[in-house]
């Protein structure tokens, strides 16, 4: 009973609240990004080098969207994907230059959501759809979102997919331990925060594990002994357009 | 002494009639008036995640609570009221796995009293449906 | 007073249906939408936004542009607006009701929009962007009902309205300003993040907007007893004179800017929109179009002898009203973005459903349109002959 | 005091069905005796007066016009305010039942001093009954879900239409809060008006009431006390399949149910009968061809007048000195 | 006299209201609420009349303005009320009831003593030239009544009507 | 009680100068006795109208005393002829079943807006009757009784209806705006007709009534009278036109019958009217005749009951047969028209001696009146001018600013709207509107209908003439209209009166006065005077200088 007039009430309270809330969240918000709190930060390392050695590989793309039941929608135009192979030079368009080394031009690196400390997706979304959570993953509220792509626009990465049909005709094998999406709400990769919830690595990295490459590496940036501290501090690592300030967190060793 | 137009007040009353009548006639041609839904309930199990009485009136309401407590907090366990076992706060993995036949279950209630939730756009069947 | 909407000639029974059909026609692609989801518009992964958005953009221009008829009448006492000035509000009434439903068919979930009052966020423009245009429809609505009603009895219209259209004046610049501010605040789309957009979106504002009141109003003269006053629309040509000029030159100075630094992430956008990139140069002949005819209108324009002459001026206006629709439009939405983040050039053009849709909001739009100012046109001749 | 006492009525029409819905024993009651009642008195006595209006014949054709007649052809004929075509008579009827065309005329045209026109609008009237009385529709049309099984596939639509926005679980439906504002608005002009208040009977409070009663009491049981509605509609099915299962609700539901029966049960003898009563007036629903086709009155009894002849029996020699001529010298 | 008038015209369209107020109770209540609330003068011609005229009246009494200034405002409502189901003393009596709006509305001024005394000439005065209105007013109804019998005969004398 | 002084608030409250409460009245309007006093009815029916007539219970009798003599088992009588007439018409049935009392007639009604009496108002009148009704006629009023609105028939309920029925003038405003489009008039006949069988009827309806049942006409004119009337009228014409006109009476073969409202054979306004007539029909050489015996084209028995009213109309298609004519045309007139639209051919017809009536100028043929074979002069002029075969000069009305009063019952019975005002703007050059709410269907009735025009019900004629005084006056004063015209003898009759005590100064006429004094007719001479033998304005001049040259 009081659950849902709880739900009644903050229908009422917040269309009566919008007055206050809205001038004292507006100064905090111009005033500069939101601060990255502490507590556990997820954080990826990806090894373009041994991804490159195995040459036409696909073992994280496809556990990834077999485990989250991402439709595989023939045309390119409305195609979903939260994992994929990219060209070196799309990744990382303001660090390539005509004269780099051959094997760099034509690299395929791994590309997929930044989660970043400053999710310029988040910012924008206008029902707080998609946030980032205690443990850094920015995540969607599918039950939240509206379609509005505000946040496709703003993700610096195009690393958000929208759902432009009904997904399920495209899906052979549909994973009953995660639901799927429907038309008119956008994706994105979400570090399999359920699979971290039963304290297992993400699909991606178990798969590249298991595919004797071992190019993803997957730990908790704020605990320093974690593998993923240890190698960052041991090897130089590149982001994806650093310029922008949005702080992604997964690295690449070039 | 009827007027001349008592044909066509006739003719009006039996269609509000037929009209109104709706529900009898329609019911009586599907033959289905006397039909009430017995659910299949899962063999082999004694007890919900809360009492039966409370599952009928407020599942939505717990299966939003559970939305946002493992969406938007994280919590992703939860300890009943009545019996006090923890159960992970997931429809497809733990309703989902004692009701294994959403048709036989959910939807036999549901389309009774006609109404079309949209959790199973997303939500996913279990594989038992088939 | 609604009745008044309800009596009318044949030829305006006839504009009505040929309305009402058009919304029907844009309805029923609408139900295709909501059914088949957004697939069957022309959009796609790299450009998520297209035409809705762009005749949105367009369309809160056009509201915004009423403070071009109000701000003189007003504050400055310009009477030869004053027959102009119920026309102006009535027309940022219908084009804010059409932003609305831009808006809303553009949705993914159209049934969760309540969402965004439900979860206030106000760190979101689109937010703002709700909240404004809501607060100018209710204005609107308010000052043209309080003062339409005093007018048509002849009597001062009451005190407390005054100060209520002079907040009406700074909201109309502030539903603009946000609308640009949805563009140029993402740091993800170089083409956007220049600070010129605001003043350039309320510049293409001012041109179009009293460019459609100019065209409306001479069309009205032709078909009604309606007469907008040779004054006023002569000053109103004047104010589309300057709005463009000021318009063209902040395109050339972000033109520059853009080019001059050769900076590649911006030089693409532009380098799409004019000459193609990857061989690929959808917009390109729109494009020159728009510019060419914005230029040839501003010369027009500088003549007093074309500007005045009411055989040319609803053909400049109109020249100017497309420029400005391309350029606004399309042009700035759809090379947002090509090339996308990671630099695939993948084109976008609109659908025939979703050509339908648009011309069905605009339908509806104009049958708003008509109502409105039928009813003030009905009364105003009630009070002529009084 | 009308209005206390029609209140007075509902409330305790409330606390019957409240206590019916405690004691066992009533559930039978409630459940099945009232219902069948209800709707025996609904459909009987609504026939039985329809009938006993069609019963009276319609002497004259006396059509209230309110627009210019059809005479002339260069003259415009007002084609369905003062309709001369059954087509016509259709059309007038249709804008009276489907758009209240009579209450949108309501319009206060105001001249203040000086000569200056003023149109206030007094269009409340119109726009709260047209609101109330859709909304009612679509209610009705929505509470067909329990009363057929399967649930047809147009009354699916109209809810999933109304709850479109989805707030809350179950969303909520639109039409229960359109209802319940144009009903407060209904009750309030006419406890503020004086002359509303004058003339308004007790009669006039107590649809008004019930019917905010009704609708309170099912947004409670949708959104706050929500309700078992599986056996609800066992309940329902039962009823219409006249093979009633008195599981029966709750509280609430047996309130709810009561005071439906209520009104089912005294609409045939209260004004709500303007539902048929508006098809049939007649000053409505005949076409102003007055003059063109006779219209037969079933008890046209002669009637002896003056004839000519007994006139001039009195006036001959006058008419004669007169000059007038005569029948017989 | 001044501080009085300055004191009224302060308040007059309170006065006024009051005034028209006091006239209207001589209906029925619910007739009244009718008059007050119904602002089109076609629809109301007997309530937007009164509320017009007693506001020309309560304007030119406290202007001071001469006798004569009264006949046209007077005419139009006594015109009605002298066809309306009232004896004289009922259609007349309305102008004494400014007596009572004026000392209503002066209440709260007329509580002190000292206040009142200086006011009691001017309030004298003030009461005296409102008699002298009512005088004007009850030739106005004489003439009007006189109208109305004119009428009558002329229409039996135009044999249209039959005698008795 | 302590001496107040003159400037302490209680010398004024002492006795009350007017007795001022403010409070709704305690009971309610079911328990206020209606209150005779002098003036506020109408003197009642002499006995010998009503045995001339066969009706019930003639006696001598005034409202004004406390027993009304009515037979001992008078609550019986009205209570069979209840039933009787819920049985013959489904009208008064309907209309007794379905008001919702939502108001929308409620500030409607000229009475109630002119004299405030709450029980004016259309809802209230009506409740009258279905208090009445709810509570013998229906199961849930015999149970509930006072507490659902029921009344118990009572003398006072019958001393009311009375009182309240002579106060409608059945203009049916209120029937436009009710949503069911309940029709007071109708309520109101039918308890006029309960009433007369307890013989209480107004004499002003009666007297008529047995005039014309006697003498074809309400005035009571015999023939050799009418006569010499229209005579009269055609040495007038002579005077003004120099035509000399023969007015055809009683002629055998004429092709059309002409009746019109014997109220323009005498009254003022009227009379001017009727010559109007003569000269069209002279101008246009039409053949027709009028006729000493039909020659009442209203019927007051449409005030009294249904019965009465075939029987006075049944002599028009009797003379009609008679004189062998083709068709009849009828005068301006309301509730004649009333008469004729809606009851004529039901009661007294099918007219097949007649034919479909033909213009036998334009050749026009009235399809609207196919059945009842019977048109009205302003569409018969109208026609005509619509086809040019009246020579007009609107110049001659100049002087003249006019104005349209849509009389009520050809209004809202028939829809005659456009016809007059064509015919008006043909020949006058500055006609004016009243306001909008006023005219066409929302017109506002002069008050003196349905059997009030008498003298002695002067002050609520005048009340109920307010409403259409002030938008006469609203026209006076920004138009400067001094001519007030109209299609209806009452009007003609009743407006002058309320013209002249509401907007001094505006004159009352009769369309087909104003067509007349526009006409150029064949043969005519330079006109100096118009039809009330008042000098043209520019004749005066012509004469001035005339003198001088």
């Amino acid at each position: 009973m009081e659950k849902d007039r709880r739900d009644f009430l903050k229908l009422a309270g917040s269309v009566l609240g919008l007055g206050a809330t809205a001038p004292a969240a507006a100064l905090a918000s111009t005033g500069g990004r939101p601060v990255q709190e502490e507590g556990t930060h997820w954080a990826m390392v990806v090894d373009t080098r041994k991804c490159q050695a195995k040459e036409g590989c696909t073992a994280c793309t496809d556990a990834c969207h077999l485990a989250h039941n991402v439709p595989k929608i023939p045309e390119e135009a409305h195609e979903v994907k939260w994992i994929w192979k990219e060209k070196y030079p799309q990744a990382f368009p303001n660090q390539v230059h005509p004269y780099i080394e051959d094997s760099l031009r034509d690299r395929n690196v791994p590309v997929l959501c930044n989660h970043c400390e400053r999710p310029p997706c988040v910012r924008v979304c206008p029902t707080q759809a998609t946030f980032k959570d205690e443990q850094g993953i920015v995540t969607i509220d599918m039950h939240r979102c509206i379609g509005c792509r505000y946040c496709i626009a703003a993700c610096p990465y195009g690393s958000r997919s929208f759902n432009w049909k009904d997904p399920r005709p495209y899906l052979q094998d549909i994973q009953s331990d995660y639901p799927t999406r429907t038309k008119g709400v956008v994706e994105k990769c979400n570090f399999c925060e359920e699979r971290l919830a039963k304290g297992q690595i993400p699909a991606c990295v178990e798969a590249c594990v298991t595919a004797e490459c071992g190019a993803l590496l997957f730990g908790d940036l704020s605990d320093p002994e974690s593998e993923v501290s240890r190698l960052l501090r041991t090897t130089n690592t590149i982001r994806r357009k650093p310029n922008l300030g949005t702080a992604p967190s997964v690295f690449y060793i070039v | 002494m009827a007027s001349r137009d008592t044909g066509r007040i006739v003719v009006g009353l039996v269609i509000f009639l037929v009209l109104a009548s709706f529900p009898v006639w329609f019911s009586a041609t599907q033959g289905r008036s006397d039909y009430r839904p017995e659910l299949e309930y899962p063999a082999g199990e004694t007890k919900c995640v809360e009492s039966k009485e409370y599952m009928r009136t407020w599942h939505m309401d717990l299966l939003n609570q559970w939305r946002d407590s493992v969406v938007r907090k994280g919590v992703r366990t939860y300890t009943s009221d009545a019996h006090h076992t923890d159960y992970d706060m997931s429809l497809q993995n733990t309703c989902m796995k004692c009701h294994t036949n959403k048709a036989n279950f959910c939807d036999r209630c549901h389309d009774y009293v006609g109404v079309s939730p949209k959790c199973w756009e997303c939500h996913v069947e279990p594989r038992g449906a088939e | 007073m609604l009745e008044k909407a309800l009596k009318g000639s044949p030829r305006y029974w006839t504009w009505i249906s040929v309305l009402v059909l058009i919304i029907a026609a844009g309805f029923f692609a609408y139900w295709r939408q909501l059914n088949h989801g957004l697939e069957i518009t022309g959009l796609n992964r790299d450009v998520t936004w297209g035409l809705y958005i762009a005749q949105f953009t367009f369309m809160v221009g056009v509201a915004a542009s009423a403070v071009m008829v109000v701000l003189p009448y007003y504050l400055h006492n310009y009477k030869p607006f004053g027959r102009m000035v119920i026309l102006g509000e009535c027309l940022a009434i219908s084009a804010v009701i059409m932003c609305m439903l831009f808006i809303f068919v553009d949705m993914g979930q159209p049934s969760r929009v309540i969402n965004v009052i439900r979860f206030p966020s106000p760190n979101s423009l689109m937010f703002w962007d709700m909240m404004s245009l809501m607060g100018y429809l209710g204005l609107n609505v308010l000052i043209s009902l309080v003062v339409f009603t005093s007018e048509r009895n002849q009597v001062a219209p009451p005190h407390w309205i005054k100060p209520v259209i002079i907040l009406s004046i700074p909201w109309a610049v502030s539903i603009h300003t946000v609308t640009a501010f949805l563009y140029s605040g993402l740091e993800a789309r170089s083409f956007w993040l220049t600070a010129i957009l605001v003043p350039r979106f309320l510049a293409s504002a001012f041109a179009s907007g009293p460019s459609l009141l100019i065209i409306l109003s001479l069309l009205l003269r032709k078909f009604t007893k309606f007469d907008p006053g040779e004054e006023a629309l002569k000053k109103l040509s004047l104010i589309v004179t300057y709005a463009l000029s000021v318009n063209i030159f902040f395109v050339a100075v972000e033109l520059f800017t853009g080019l001059y630094s050769d900076i590649p992430e911006h030089v693409h956008h532009f380098q799409y929109l004019f000459v193609g990139l990857e061989g690929k140069s959808g917009l390109a002949p729109a494009m020159w179009l728009s510019v060419s005819l914005s230029l040839l209108s501003l010369v027009l324009l500088y003549f007093p002898r074309l500007r005045e002459n009411h055989k040319v001026l609803p053909f400049i206006c109109g020249a100017i009203i497309v420029a400005v629709w391309i350029e606004k439009g399309l042009g700035l939405v759809v090379a947002g973005f090509i090339p996308n983040p990671l630099g695939h050039v993948t084109e976008y053009f609109p659908s025939s459903w979703e050509t339908m849709v648009t011309i069905g909001v605009y339908g509806i739009g104009f049958l708003i349109l008509t109502g409105l100012w039928k009813i003030a046109l009905t009364v105003r001749e009630e009070i002529d002959a009084l | 005091m009308t209005a206390i006492l029609a209140l007075g009525a509902i409330l305790i029409l409330i606390l019957l069905a409240g206590f019916g819905s405690q004691v066992a024993g009533l559930q039978v009651v409630f459940g099945v005796a009232v219902p069948y009642a209800a709707i025996a008195l609904f459909l009987g006595g609504l026939v039985f007066k329809v009938m006993s209006w069609a019963r009276t014949p319609v002497p004259f054709r006396i059509p209230t016009t309110c627009g210019q007649q059809k005479t002339l052809d260069w003259i415009p004929s007002a084609r369905f305010d003062n309709p001369h075509t059954t087509l016509g008579v259709i059309g007038r009827m249709a804008l009276e039942v489907l758009f209240f065309r009579s209450l949108f005329r309501n319009t206060k045209v105001d001249i203040r001093p000086g000569g200056r026109i003023i149109h206030t609008p007094a269009k409340w009237l119109w726009a709260a009954a047209l609101a109330f009385h859709y909304s009612f529709l679509v209610i009705f049309i929505r509470h067909l879900r329990f009363f057929t099984e399967p649930v047809p596939g147009f009354v699916k639509a109209i809810q999933s239409v109304d709850s479109f926005f989805e707030i809350g679980v179950p969303s909520i439906f639109l039409t229960s809060f359109l209802l319940l504002g144009a009903l407060g608005f209904l009750l309030l002009r006419r406890l503020v008006s004086p002359q509303l208040r004058y003339i308004s009977l007790a009669n006039d409070y107590f649809p008004l009431f019930l019917l905010i009663a009704i609708g309170t009491t099912g947004v409670l049981m949708r959104h706050f006390q929500k309700t078992d509605i599986e056996t609800i509609k066992a309940v329902a099915m039962g009823i219409l399949s006249f093979s009633p299962v008195t599981a029966g609700g709750g509280a609430l539901f047996t309130i709810h149910f009561f005071l439906v029966c209520v009104l089912f049960a005294v609409f045939p003898y209260s004004k709500l009968m303007h539902m048929a009563g508006v098809f049939m007036s007649p000053t409505r629903n005949m076409a102003n061809t007055n003059r063109a086709k006779r219209h037969i009155n079933p008890w046209n009894h002669p009637v002896a007048f003056r004839t000519y002849e007994e006139y001039e029996d009195d006036f001959r020699d006058k008419m004669k000195a007169a000059g007038i001529p005569v029948e017989k010298e | 006299m001044q501080v009085l008038a300055d004191l009224l015209r302060k308040n007059e369209a309170a006065l006024a209201d009051r005034w028209l107020e006091l006239i209207l109770a001589s209906y029925n209540p619910d007739t009244a609420g009718f008059f007050k609330q119904q602002k089109n003068r076609f629809a109301n011609p007997v309530g937007q009349t009164f509320a017009e005229q007693t506001r020309v009246v309560t304007e030119r009494l406290l202007a001071g303005e001469g006798i004569e200034a009264f006949q046209d405002p007077l005419h139009e409502i006594v015109r009605i009320r002298a066809i309306q189901e009232f004896t004289a003393a009922e259609a007349v009596g309305f102008v004494f009831l400014l007596k009572d709006a004026v000392r209503e509305t002066l209440a709260d001024s007329l509580r002190d003593e000292q206040a009142a005394r200086e006011l009691q000439a001017g309030l004298h005065e003030l009461e005296r030239r409102i008699d002298r209105i009512a005088l004007l007013t009850f030739d106005i109804f004489v003439s009007c009544r006189e109208r109305v019998y004119s009428l009558r005969l002329r229409e039996i004398r135009a044999g249209y009507v039959q005698p008795g | 009680m302590a001496e107040h002084k003159p400037d302490q608030m209680e010398f004024y409250k002492q006795e009350e100068l007017q007795q001022i409460d403010l409070n709704p009245p305690k009971e309610g309007w079911q328990d206020q006795p209606a209150d005779f006093r002098p003036g506020s009815w109408i003197y009642p029916t002499k006995p010998k109208h009503l045995e001339s007539l066969g009706m019930p219970n003639p006696r001598e009798w005034s409202p004004a005393d406390e027993d009304w003599q009515l037979p001992e088992n008078w609550q019986e009588i009205i209570h069979k002829k209840f039933k009787e007439l819920l049985g013959k018409y489904r009208s008064f049935r309907i209309f007794m079943d379905t008001c919702v009392r939502c108001g929308a007639c409620a500030d409607k009604c000229h009475f109630f807006i002119g004299g405030g009496d709450p029980k004016n108002m259309p809802v209230l009148r009506a409740e009258l009757v279905r208090s009445i009704y709810r509570n013998d006629f229906t199961t849930v009023g015999k149970i509930l009784g006072r507490a659902c609105g029921g009344r118990k028939l009572t003398m006072d309920v019958i001393k009311e209806w009375f009182y309240y029925f002579y106060q409608c003038t059945e203009c049916r405003r209120c029937s436009v705006f009710c949503p069911y489009g309940i029709d007071t008039a109708e309520i109101t006949m039918m308890a006029r007709e309960m009433l007369h069988e307890l013989g209480l009827g107004v004499n002003w309806i009666m007297e008529p009534v047995a005039n014309c049942h006697r003498t074809g006409n309400h005035l009571g004119i015999q023939p050799h009278g009418l006569k010499d009337t229209l005579e009269f009228f055609c040495e007038d014409i002579e005077d003004v036109t120099g035509i000399h006109i023969d007015p055809p009476i009683n002629k055998k073969g004429a092709e059309v019958l002409f009746v019109t409202p014997s109220g323009d054979f005498l009254a003022d306004p009227g009379t001017f009217t009727c010559m109007g007539y003569m000269m069209l029909f002279e101008e246009i050489g039409l053949d027709y005749t009028w006729s000493t015996y039909a020659s009442e084209g209203g019927n007051f028995g449409l005030f009294t009951s249904a019965d009465v009213m075939k029987k006075l109309n049944a002599k028009i298609y009797a003379e009609a047969k008679r004189l062998g004519v083709k068709y009849i045309i009828g005068g301006e007139c309301g509730h004649m028209w009333r008469v004729l639209n809606q009851y004529m051919d039901t009661m007294n017809g099918p007219a097949d001696f007649l034919d479909v009536p033909k213009s036998p100028i334009t050749g026009t043929v009235f399809e609207n009146s196919r059945s009842t074979k019977m048109i009205h002069i302003t569409e018969f002029t109208a026609d005509l001018i619509k086809h040019g075969k009246l020579k007009l000069d609107p110049k001659m009305n100049d002087h003249v600013r006019v104005t349209f009063h849509d009389s009520c019952n050809p209004a809202r019975a028939m829809g005659l709207l456009e016809e007059p005002r064509y015919i008006i703007n043909s020949v006058c050059n500055n006609f004016h509107e009243m306001p909008e709410n006023t005219i066409r269907e929302q017109t506002f009735c002069c008050g003196g209908g349905a059997g009030l025009g008498t003298d002695e019900n002067m002050e609520m004629r005048l009340r109920g003439g307010m409403p259409r005084g002030t938008a006469v006056r609203h026209v006076q004063e920004k138009y400067d209209v001094n001519q007030l015209a109209c299609v209806c003898a009452i009007d003609r009759a009743t407006l002058v009166t309320v013209c002249d005590y509401w907007a001094p100064g505006v004159q009352v006429t009769g369309v087909h006065e104003l067509v007349a004094n526009a006409m150029v007719m064949k043969g005519q001479k330079e006109r100096t005077m118009n039809l009330r033998l008042e000098p043209l304005p520019g004749a005066e001049e012509k004469e001035a200088n005339d003198g001088e040259s």
